[in-house]
């Protein structure tokens, strides 16, 4: 489904954020990319929807070579949510913001109201259907960000940090929600607890380059490894001991 | 094409004193824009200033580059205009040439040491220190610190503005431009977050002791060796307009 | 529509420069921001805004083309006139430093061009539209007066600098349309933005401090002094190239110079290092007498016009504030 | 040290974001102020800061009744962390930015430069020191912002959301810090281990107005209450189970 080899992404002001990756992932995997502050989580999702093109290496979504060229092919099939919620959501309500991309679809009105207030009860942010989004709390930012990229049923859903700013309820929503969906998923995040919870593999950055790639139990018990890249035990195992 | 140039910042080195730069640089540019409209080859030896400038400080060719081309379109524009407009010919050393075509390479050759001028200004001088120097040269502080802030924000707000523009492609990837109507909205809303901002900017300022007379600008003393330096310098520009006319 | 540093004559640059710093201390003076301090980070955050803003195109309806706001007009809307013309001043100087957009000599020009016609002339005239008409028609027509206004202005300096060879009326020929499309634009665009800040935020488009009415009578005003100040140049002198070679083909005047020109002519004459370019059809040398006769004489009519006109309109100001 | 009786705050468009809230802190105390989204958490200490005026009741801080004029002198003593780490930080430098606060209370660029040095190493964020603030990653940001709060060294510390964006060590030695430092401490967030961690008292809020107001650990053992406020138990007292 993905397909990730040798890039390198160096920014603008030559700061090399990431080096040298390669791994692949297979339809409806579900991973977590976990890892130190300016690891280069969020560079290395960017790099998959496009928004960065590496300066070397290849990515291949769905059987496309990344390029230019592609890129409408592929950001059709790939859901993406921002680290800053609040770049994402730019329309005068709710019910636009995530109406959206389905009109552009030239979806007829009926099937995008259904497709909307749909998405918006799954992430538990129906009530601010109307209100409009930079009113809102952080939180209810960040459930109407997700509501926007669920509505678009993409095949692949690439998450910044999404459980950031929920509150442990939609944290839990959100949990079961991940957890019911079969899309391919790629998550970032700092709540170990969450990978724990959604993840079978999860792939550990340090510095721009992939110091563990596999199964989320073994390294997640694997306290020295983990305090090498500033993590630790989830907090529920911390609990158990 | 933005997030280039600021990728230029780190190179800067400052041992020349900003007011020094600043002068010169206005020196500069008054001679090269005094001289006539035929005067190509005395505009060539001008071109020492910056090219010293570039290859000592070993400024960003990159950079250079980048902002000439973009000075290019319009200059070439009215330069090549001048082909239609003059029909006489000159006699440049010993061939007769086409006058038009004698202005068109002037107008280039100003403009590029125009630019490099204030390219080379711009690379060896931080805005912090050249806000400085304003201040020296009794600009308003209230100018001054405007200008500092404006320019710490315009990157916060371009990098706000293409993640708002990505943002949109993500979800409308067959369009090539924004339609009219969101991009009211999508404008509409950047504009309410940097509202929203600058009311908390100000707030995390005053929070942070922030008051017009109070706020730090270091202003560096102007030693005597870069008097005379700047003071040569600028003679030197005007001594060679004088002579070279 | 940024005015080069190579295509400006030291002279009107120094004379722009002028203007502009007196219409910067006056608008100082007016919003008095010691009182109001809140407005120095929104003023810096609203121009580097403009900045952003200026990165996102839309689509022009019906033509497949795009465009992107210029925002002299919506900051005039949002900070009045003022506030609007210092923020758009220091847009400009970052703009000629670090994309040497625009260039430092014709820096005066730029915010002149850019900044006062909109600010001053075209603003007004947008507040008295939007009490009668909608706000897009009031916008479009407020930023084609202001571009026309700045367009035209760039011809007359282009033309006064005499760096270059433009019939005047193929110049303008050429600057106005482009510019009326520019300014349609431009006010499709601030309406556009302005009208949802107004759904969305309406305590915003209302607060700012306005200007009289009656400066709608400097538009006149000022037309008819920069028309002034044109006519009579053009009238001595036939029309753009023609008058060129009639002056450099050495009239009287021109050599009706000072002592000091002659000996400066004369040291210059034993001093050249480089050929002389020689016009063939005339044979007098261009160079520092050309220079010294446009140098007072643009001096000259720039320090009158200035002189007059900018204390003319503070009154004005003064009067209805 | 803080006194909030009764006040109430209305957004410009009529939105009711606090209703009669009153509390009282001792100097010294360390309180958790927690909730669903949108239950006025920020809201609340942006009006212990003056960045909003409640339209009825009163704040007193330090002694000082809060109104425009007071303003200045309270704000000296409140060090504040907005949870939009962007906001805060509008110099060309992490270093200058740190140093922002001590330069206009006109210390000597000695100190300044200790003090900055100091801050920035406690927090962990020494790394950044010349680079400007816009381009460092959302936890590279968060640091800094603490680091600019800590620096000043006011009497009051106000986070909101202190932990979001943290990579779990970096939230660790947030929590050390918390519980080393002896000034007065609000502190917002979803991250309930955190509360557990750092405050003896907890604020809850709903809707606006205060739910419980007392020990942590009560409260935050109590499940029912926490499901009914979007709460759950902490992770670490979930593992025990
Ligand atoms: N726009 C930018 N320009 C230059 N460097 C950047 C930019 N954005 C991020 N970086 C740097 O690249 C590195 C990786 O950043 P990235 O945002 O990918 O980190 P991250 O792993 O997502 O961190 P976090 O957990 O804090 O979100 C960091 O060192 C950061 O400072
Ligand atoms: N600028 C605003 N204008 C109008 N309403 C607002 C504004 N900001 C917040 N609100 C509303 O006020 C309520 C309280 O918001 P607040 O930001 O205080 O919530 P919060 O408890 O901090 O939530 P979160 O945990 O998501 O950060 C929410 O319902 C929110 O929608
Ligand atoms: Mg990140
Ligand atoms: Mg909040």
């Amino acid at each position: 489904m993905i397909n990730v080899s040798n890039i390198c992404y160096t920014y603008p002001d030559s700061h090399e954020a990431i080096r040298e990756v390669s791994f692949s992932v297979q339809q409806g995997e579900c991973i977590g990319i976990i890892g130190a502050n300016g690891a280069g989580k969020s560079t290395l999702l960017k790099l998959l929807v496009g928004l960065y093109m590496p300066q070397s290496g290849h990515i291949v979504i769905d059987n496309m070579h990344m390029s230019k060229q592609t890129l409408r092919h592929i950001r059709r099939i790939v859901g993406f949510t921002f680290q800053q919620a609040d770049d994402q959501l730019f329309m005068p309500t709710v019910y636009d913001d995530v109406a959206f991309a389905l009109r552009n679809k030239g979806m007829n009105e009926n099937e995008v109201e259904q497709r909307v207030i749909n998405a918006l009860t799954l992430v538990g942010a129906i009530h601010v259907k109307d209100r409009p989004p930079y009113r809102l709390s952080e939180g209810e930012k960040r459930l109407v960000t997700l509501a926007t990229v669920l509505a678009m049923e993409p095949k692949i859903l690439l998450m910044d940090e999404p459980t950031a700013a929920l509150d442990p309820r939609a944290r839990r929503t959100l949990i079961h929600l991940v957890q019911s969906l079969s899309h391919t998923k790629i998550i970032t995040t700092h709540d170990l607890d969450f990978v724990l919870e959604c993840c079978e593999r999860t792939i550990v950055l340090a510095n721009g380059t992939i110091a563990y790639d596999g199964p989320t139990e073994t390294v997640l018990t694997n306290e020295p490894f983990l305090h090498e890249h500033h993590l630790e035990l989830p907090l529920m195992l911390q609990g158990k001991k | 094409m933005i997030d280039v140039h600021v990728s230029n910042m780190k190179e800067r080195r400052h041992d020349v004193h900003p007011l020094s730069m600043l002068i010169i640089t206005f020196t500069y540019i008054f001679v090269v824009a005094s001289f006539h409209t035929y005067a190509f080859i005395e505009l060539v030896p001008l071109s020492v200033y910056p090219i010293t400038m570039i290859v000592f400080y070993r400024l960003s060719i990159r950079h250079i580059k980048r902002v000439l081309l973009a000075s290019l379109p319009f200059i070439t524009v009215i330069g090549a205009s001048q082909l239609f407009f003059i029909h006489e010919h000159v006699s440049f050393f010993h061939w007769r040439i086409e006058a038009g075509w004698l202005v068109f390479a002037t107008l280039l050759v100003k403009n590029t040491l125009a630019v490099l001028a204030a390219t080379v200004l711009f690379l060896t001088t931080p805005i912090e220190q050249l806000a400085g120097a304003l201040l020296s040269l009794r600009i308003p502080r209230l100018l001054v610190i405007q200008l500092l802030l404006t320019h710490r924000y315009i990157f916060l707000l371009l990098e706000e503005a293409k993640r708002l523009r990505q943002a949109y492609m993500l979800r409308a990837s067959q369009h090539r431009a924004i339609q009219l109507s969101v991009w009211g909205s999508l404008v509409g809303h950047l504009l309410l977050r940097t509202f929203e901002r600058a009311e908390r900017v100000y707030e995390a300022m005053t929070l942070r002791g922030f008051s017009i007379q109070r706020m730090h600008i270091k202003i560096e003393r102007w030693t005597t060796k870069e008097r005379i330096y700047t003071y040569v310098t600028v003679i030197l520009f005007i001594v060679y307009r004088l002579v070279v006319i | 529509m940024h005015m080069a540093d190579a295509l400006i004559s030291p002279a009107v640059g120094i004379a722009m420069w002028g203007a502009t710093a007196g219409v910067a201390s006056y608008s100082l003076k007016k919003i008095n921001m010691e009182a109001d301090e809140k407005k120095l980070p929104l003023m810096g955050v609203l121009g580097a805004f403009v900045f952003a803003a200026q990165m996102i195109n839309f689509a022009i309806p019906g033509t497949g083309s795009s465009g992107h706001l210029g925002g002299g007009l919506l900051l005039a809307a949002l900070l009045g006139p003022y506030a609007a013309f210092l923020t758009l001043a220091v847009v400009l100087f970052i703009q000629a430093l670090f994309f040497a957009d625009g260039g430092l000599l014709a820096f005066g020009c730029n915010v002149f061009n850019l900044g006062f016609y909109t600010c001053f002339i075209a603003y007004p005239l947008y507040r008295r539209l939007i009490r009668r008409t909608n706000i897009w028609f009031a916008s479009i027509i407020a930023a084609v007066v202001g571009l026309q206004l700045g367009a035209f202005s760039v011809v007359v300096q282009t033309l006064l600098s005499e760096k270059v060879e433009l019939p005047f009326t193929t110049f303008a020929l050429f600057m106005q349309p482009i510019h009326l499309a520019i300014g349609i634009v431009e006010g499709i665009a601030t309406a556009a933005v302005i009208s949802f800040v107004m759904k969305a935020k309406p305590e915003l488009s209302t607060t700012t401090n306005t200007p009289t009415n009656r400066l709608i009578g400097t538009l006149g005003l000022l037309a008819l002094l920069i028309g002034g100040i044109f006519s009579s140049i053009a009238s001595s002198k036939p029309d753009g190239l023609e008058w060129s070679i009639f002056r450099t083909a050495g009239t009287e005047e021109l050599h009706a110079t000072t002592t000091l020109h002659t000996t400066l002519e004369r040291l210059q004459q034993s001093l050249a290092l480089l050929p002389d370019y020689n016009l063939k059809n005339g044979g007098a040398s261009i160079g520092w007498l050309d220079i010294g006769t446009s140098v007072s004489g643009i001096v000259g009519v720039f320090i009158v016009t200035i002189a007059l006109f900018v204390p003319y309109m503070m009154k004005k100001w003064r009067k209805e504030t």
